[in-house]
């Protein structure tokens, strides 16, 4: 227990006295999640993501508990403004803004959650793979990657679903896996190669573990941090570049979305009839979405990493005697 | 010498990956998208319009799959894109050149100021590491890094184009002007670039403030930037010689890598003011189904890239010794 | 790239009383560089050497001499790329079978240099142990596993036994941490424990506990260890043997007392005299060697020590001395030295 | 006078060399901030240094020793502070002063060599560069005077002076060391201050290392200060010894006092730790137990639970330093020695004459 409290001291600027305590050792170590909630109440960026992250679950998963009207059905009279009956008002369709902006949340959260594990999950097959097998597998399968990150991915996302037509919430979380998962994968396999020559796998090796046990059991584990921040790289990622895609009208333009409200929108020259809340909602609901999946990454580095935190001067003692 | 032909190697290799994609995806795609498309044009269309088509594709009909696609290699390797479709009879290649300047002109002039703005302000903010610039900038930042680019298109056109009618909210210059070399052209092309050059500003500048301050933070607490206090060396001179030379160059092949990232956002961008770059080409193509013009721009912006790729590793061999000697 | 060393022409003895381990020309060469420039590294070259039961065996050089590619050549981490390994007399390339391998990784296992890096941070520390004994004695049940595991925690000092096997890498100290290294290899029921520069990296305070322990197993245990390490008095304080490499090759071999005693290698001279010893007065000449050990990058024929060394005559130039007997059980590798002439390089 | 007879002369060494001393430790107290509260590294160390003198200051891992070397060179960052005490150099004070302020003292009259010269040398700049910077920083400009010293002090170690073109990964480890001395030495400094400029290299270049920093040493005559956690390593280089335990002193006398007769239980601890290449084997035991969790406070001694000598004392009374002929010991068993204890912060002998006059 002693050389817990010393060895924290290898903090920015701490002389290297103590014994080396590699990062991933110090981390994922026990209670993970009790580790993990200490450190999103600790860190105030963490805690409004996560704030704002789980009000968004609840209103994708009950939005009809806030929002009572139907959010496709086009029988309101058009372009109201603000009021009791219409919080947002209407579209120049007729349809409730604060409806659709509810119902909304749904789609873009499943296409959110639904990339970010398919990509962290393919990312972490490659990747390790990739690190751990070395040689041609690694060359192969880390000259796949990095093809896959120069080429321009929005171009190649608007190739690819101009040739399907009208995406839908499937096809959607298909397309923006298969494209998405390169720059996780490269951050993967970074990270498993150098715990590849860690002992600690030349032990398990040396005791005689299979490959496959190796990767699954001795690995994966050690990685949680870099998954969690895998997966909100790629949701943030969705949430963009979907909200994009539906935007420009190559999305499913009857789906129920915030890039599909913003298509409409466009088309309806919402902002030069002065409908403006029809193009402010949905954009400051991605904007929030996003910026939850961006914060709680934040912080997570900021959690990884001590020394990026922020320093507040007065705590320090500038001179005492 | 040697690392920067590995690189290109690569790159060539990228670029044919790229090729390659753009010919079996209209075909792997359910439904065969290339023979519906066909299809589809064959009774209205000219012949001629159905024979860019075939280029674009690469169909060449009852050839084999394999001599098609060696034969879209090789049109591909002469720059034989075929002609546009929507802006028929004008050839792709045409359209595009008309094209490039203006991207080239906004996009790679903002994206380089971001890059720099973005660098210098988060070497500093690390450096004042506890100062007020440091503790507001990390979460500003990381909220503009999720604002869609588009969106802050149109709230920048809501604002400054139609509240405070100070900027014109579409197009890259006045469409009754006639383009010349003249002052007032230049000025009113200036005018017009001015909200989606902020646009696009906005969203990118962020992550670079982000990056170069963390990695700033990680550098400042090495040895050598000890070392370098305790031979009392001017601060500037830490600053920059000691802790920024070294934060910068992962950031710099980082700074390549997140170039396609940066492209998708300037489409949108352009798309959204109407602003005559390849992007906006691109999103037209795609509207019109013009396929041919669409496949060219994708592997023109695909080579854009690359090449802002290769320049910022050779920067990064220029700026590192390590690489040289490895390479 | 492995060519085994079945036809290769080492002298076989052919006894029955085989050795516990026995390396033949065990060579190890990395290739480095690309395509343009082919370079090779031997990491290690032609090396012999002979492990008795019960014995701590030192295997003594500076970094890069190649001590911790044997370990690893022994761990069967590395494949050989010319040599034999002779285990009880069974040549290790003819162990083709998982079951034979995990059989000779549980006679010989090994305990890694980096306390901190050697067990996985996010399991209890009865990981490593019950796993060895899932894997290698299969017939016990779990609960028969459960107090194997607290036997050999118990046996290298870690007690309360129950607790510590709940304990997390992060828990401990360093020094506790290398003796969960050699509870794992001890739960397999070694013959030779391959221990890689254990101490190293421990406070010296705590490294004598560890090298007792390292005597304790010997004497209670009778396992055999090979032990690596940069620091010749602890091989003294522990080892019976002492096998001083340099630059991939042995320099000299023998029994401890009379390697240091006696030291016929003008490497091992050189060591010996570099040892600060505050017990001794300092004996700092105009001669002191600057030198240091040079990577083997496609070497030449030659004694790789000859640009350090103060003797060098003519045929170290070109001819790579071998191995040979100076005195009853005592080897070096000195042209010199085999020449009848008095070595004293470096005192 | 509490004075013993070596002391005497050694006063009238001084006393030839200079009046006060040059480096002047008072009580000199690091913490650590940290989220779980606050480490005590270093906790009031007191400790003088001579012109040309050698102190070696020894410890584990973690005893703060290293974190003492940067406070005095007000190098620390991060969330380490200095929280008390003084460090007068050459009678100016160096607390509380900033980088600019700072900056006529460093590298002129006390330079710095680090542990690791692979992680202390600037990747991307040449050898020559980061000698030139510094010779600029502190006004010379010439470019041959900058190219004639740094060819010089190269020479000194024995480097090349060709090598000034050569970048950090371009050398092996042990010149990559002797560079950073040979940087240390660009303008003769009086005090050099060095953290373990060894523990990177193996036996025989440090060996070699040692009596060429021996040798500058006798030759220019500055002053070191030398941590290192080899006890072994400083025995026949250092002047004076400081063993350092849990932040605090544990010993500080002659070098060959603590050697032959080690008062500290911990102090006799360490040199029992280390197996000799000679002479009879004996069964050594080491010290059992690691050192203590320094955000505590304590009401004991901190060696207590380690110690072979402890008494029941030692877990309700913190030991004081006191006074052992000549020498400075944090152990209970010295309570009574011949001198009384003498107060926190008259650490150096010298000064004791004086003030620890009842």
């Amino acid at each position: 227990m002693a050389m817990m409290p010393v060895s924290t001291t290898t903090g920015p600027g701490a002389p290297p006295e103590v014994a080396p305590a590699p990062g991933p050792a110090r981390r994922g170590a026990r209670p993970a999640l009790s580790r993990i909630l200490r450190a999103v109440r600790s860190n105030r960026k963490a805690t409004v993501g996560t704030a704002l992250l789980v009000i968004f679950i609840l209103l994708a998963l009950f939005p009809g508990v806030i929002a009572h009207d139907n959010p496709s059905a086009e029988i309101y009279q058009r372009s109201l403004g603000p009021s009791g009956a219409h919080l947002l008002g209407t579209t120049a369709l007729g349809q409730d803004i604060f409806a659709q902006a509810i119902w909304g949340t749904r789609q873009v959260l499943i296409i959110a959650i639904g990339v970010g594990l398919f990509s962290t999950a393919i990312a972490v097959v490659i990747g390790v793979a990739a690190a751990y097998l070395g040689g041609w597998w690694d060359g192969g399968l880390s000259l796949l990657t990095d093809v896959l990150l120069v080429i321009p991915l929005f171009p190649l996302l608007i190739v690819i679903a101009t040739y399907v037509q009208n995406a839908g919430t499937l096809v959607l979380v298909v397309v923006l896996t298969l494209t998405g998962w390169s720059y996780t994968a490269r951050q993967l396999r970074a990270q498993a190669l150098s715990l590849r020559n860690r002992d600690f796998l030349e032990a398990a090796r040396v005791r005689g573990e299979r490959r496959f046990y190796i990767i699954m059991v001795e690995i994966i584990p050690t990685m949680t941090s870099l998954l969690v921040a895998s997966f909100l790289t790629n949701a943030l990622y969705a949430v963009l570049f979907g909200s994009s895609l539906q935007f420009i009208g190559l999305g499913d333009p009857n789906s129920n979305s915030w890039g599909t409200m913003l298509y409409w929108a466009e088309n309806n020259e919402a902002l030069q009839t002065g409908q403006y809340l029809w193009t402010i909602v949905p954009g400051v609901l991605i904007l929030l979405l996003g910026a939850s999946f961006a914060l709680i990454n934040y912080a997570f580095d900021e959690i990884g990493n001590p020394a990026l935190r922020p320093v507040r001067r007065k705590t320090r003692v500038k001179r005492a005697s | 010498m040697r690392f920067i032909l590995r690189r290109l190697g690569f790159f060539i290799l990228t670029l044919w990956a790229a090729v390659t994609l753009n010919f079996f995806l209209p075909r792997l795609m359910p439904g065969n998208p290339a023979l519906a498309m066909l299809a589809k044009f064959r009774g209205p269309v000219n012949p001629s319009a159905l024979k860019a088509l075939e280029v674009a594709f690469g169909v060449k009909t009852h050839q084999s799959l394999i001599s098609q696609y060696v034969g879209y290699l090789g049109d591909i390797a002469t720059g034989k894109f075929g002609t546009s479709l929507y802006f028929y009879p004008e050839s792709v290649g045409r359209v595009i050149l008309d094209a490039i300047p203006w991207t080239l002109g906004l996009v790679g002039v903002t994206t380089i100021l971001a890059f720099l703005l973005g660098t210098g302000v988060g070497i500093v903010a690390a450096w004042r590491r506890g100062g007020a610039m440091d503790s507001i900038l990390p979460p500003t930042f990381v909220i503009t890094s999720a604002i869609p680019y588009f969106w802050i298109g149109l709230m920048l056109i809501l604002i400054f184009s139609e509240k405070l009618t100070w900027f014109p909210s579409s197009n890259g210059y006045d469409v009754t002007l006639i383009p010349s070399a003249t002052g007032s052209f230049v000025g009113n092309v200036l005018w017009h670039a001015i909200l989606p050059a902020a646009a696009l500003l906005i969203t990118t500048i962020g992550t670079w403030v982000l990056t170069m301050r963390n990695t700033m933070v990680t550098t400042l607490a090495e040895d050598y930037v000890r070392m370098a206090r305790a031979k009392g060396l001017p601060g500037r001179r830490i600053m920059f010689d000691y802790a920024a030379r070294n934060a910068i160059l992962p950031n710099l092949t980082g700074f390549a890598m997140s170039l396609g990232f940066v492209v998708g956002g300037a489409i949108l961008v352009e798309y959204v003011f109407n602003y005559p770059g390849v992007g906006y080409m691109l999103l037209q193509a795609v509207n019109n189904e013009d396929y041919p013009l669409m496949q060219a721009l994708f592997l023109l912006i695909t080579v854009a890239v690359l090449v802002a790729i290769l320049m910022a590793d050779i920067a990064t061999a220029v700026f590192d010794p390590r690489t040289r000697s490895r390479g | 790239m492995t060519e085994q060393a079945a036809a290769s022409p080492g002298p076989i003895t052919a006894d029955a009383a085989a050795p516990l381990l026995r390396t033949d020309r065990l060579s190890k060469h990395f290739k480095i560089g690309n395509a343009l420039s082919r370079k090779t590294l031997h990491a290690v070259d032609e090396v012999s050497l002979t492990i008795g039961e019960r014995q701590i065996v030192a295997l003594a050089g500076e970094s890069g001499s190649g001590k911790s590619t044997i370990a690893r050549l022994l761990a069967r981490i590395y494949t050989p790329t010319g040599g034999e390994i002779y285990f009880q007399g069974t040549p290790l390339s003819h162990m083709r079978s998982r079951g034979d391998r995990l059989r000779y990784s549980s006679d010989a296992p090994m305990v890694f240099q980096d306390p901190f890096a050697s067990i996985n941070p996010v399991f209890r520390i009865s990981h490593g142990v019950l796993r060895a004994l899932k894997l290698h004695r299969p017939e016990l049940s779990p609960d028969e596993r459960y107090a194997e595991a607290r036997r050999v925690f118990e046996v290298v000092g870690l007690t309360p036994a129950d607790q510590a096997l709940q304990r997390y890498p992060h828990e401990l100290s360093g020094g506790q941490r290398q003796r969960v290294g050699f509870a794992q290899a001890l739960a397999m029921r070694p013959k030779l424990i391959i221990a890689d520069e254990p101490v190293s990296m421990l406070d010296v305070s705590i490294r004598i506990g560890l090298l007792n322990l390292m005597a304790q197993l010997r004497d209670e245990q009778g396992v055999s260890i090979l032990y690596i390490t940069h620091d010749i008095a602890s091989a003294r304080y522990v080892a019976d043997r002492l096998i001083v490499m340099y630059a991939g090759q042995i320099a000299e071999a023998g029994p401890v007392e009379e390697v240091l005693g006696n030291p016929r290698h003008p490497y091992t001279q050189l060591l010996v005299s570099a040892v600060p010893d505050p017990r001794a007065e300092p004996h700092i000449g105009a001669e002191t060697d600057r030198g240091e050990p040079p990577k083997v990058i496609d070497p030449t024929p030659g004694c790789r020590f000859r640009w350090r060394c103060p003797l060098a005559i003519d045929i170290c130039q070109t001819v790579t001395p071998e191995l040979a007997q100076l005195a009853p059980d005592h080897d070096a590798a000195c042209h010199v030295a085999q020449s009848g002439a008095e070595v004293r390089a470096f005192s | 006078m509490s004075s013993v007879p070596a002391e005497a002369s050694r006063a009238a060494d001084r006393a030839a060399a200079a009046n006060a001393a040059m480096l002047e430790v008072r009580d000199l107290t690091v913490t650590y901030a940290l989220e779980r509260g606050t480490v005590t590294a270093v906790d009031r160390v007191s400790l003088d240094v001579e012109p040309r003198e050698f102190v070696g200051i020894v410890g584990e891992s973690g005893c703060g020793k290293s974190t003492l070397l940067f406070a005095i060179a007000n190098l620390l960052g991060g969330p380490a502070a200095i929280t008390g005490g003084s460090v007068l150099f050459k009678g100016r004070s160096l607390v509380g002063l900033t980088d600019s302020q700072l900056a006529a003292v460093r590298w002129k009259d006390l330079s710095v060599v680090m542990q690791s010269a692979m992680n202390a040398l600037n990747p991307v700049m040449s050898i020559g560069a980061q000698f030139k910077d510094a010779m600029r920083a502190h006004g010379t400009t010439s470019r041959q005077e900058i190219a004639d010293r740094s060819a010089e002090v190269l020479k000194m170690v024995g480097i090349d002076p060709a090598h000034l073109k050569s970048y950090p990964h371009q050398l092996s480890g042990g010149m990559r060391q002797r560079s950073m001395i040979a940087m240390a030495m660009l303008f003769t400094p009086d005090l050099i201050i060095m953290d373990e400029p060894t523990s990177a290299l193996d036996v025989v270049a440090q060996r070699s290392l040692m009596a060429q920093i021996k040798d500058l040493q006798e030759q220019f005559g500055f002053a070191v200060v030398f941590v290192t956690h080899d006890m072994s390593l400083v025995s026949h280089y250092s002047d004076r010894l400081m063993v350092m335990y849990a932040g605090q002193v544990a010993e500080l006398g002659r070098t060959r006092d603590v050697f032959d007769d080690p008062l500290h239980p911990y102090s006799a601890g360490l040199l029992e730790a280390f197996p000799s290449i000679r002479g009879p084997k004996v069964r050594l035991t080491g010290i059992p137990g690691s050192p203590p969790d320094l955000s505590r406070e304590y009401e004991s001694c901190r060696f207590a639970p380690r110690c072979p000598q402890v008494m029941e004392r030692c877990k309700t009374t913190p030991p004081d330093l006191y006074q052992v002929e000549g020498r400075l010991v944090r152990c209970l068993l010295h309570e009574d020695g011949r001198n009384s204890a003498v107060a926190e912060g008259a650490a150096a002998p010298a000064a004791e004459d004086v003030r620890s006059e009842p």
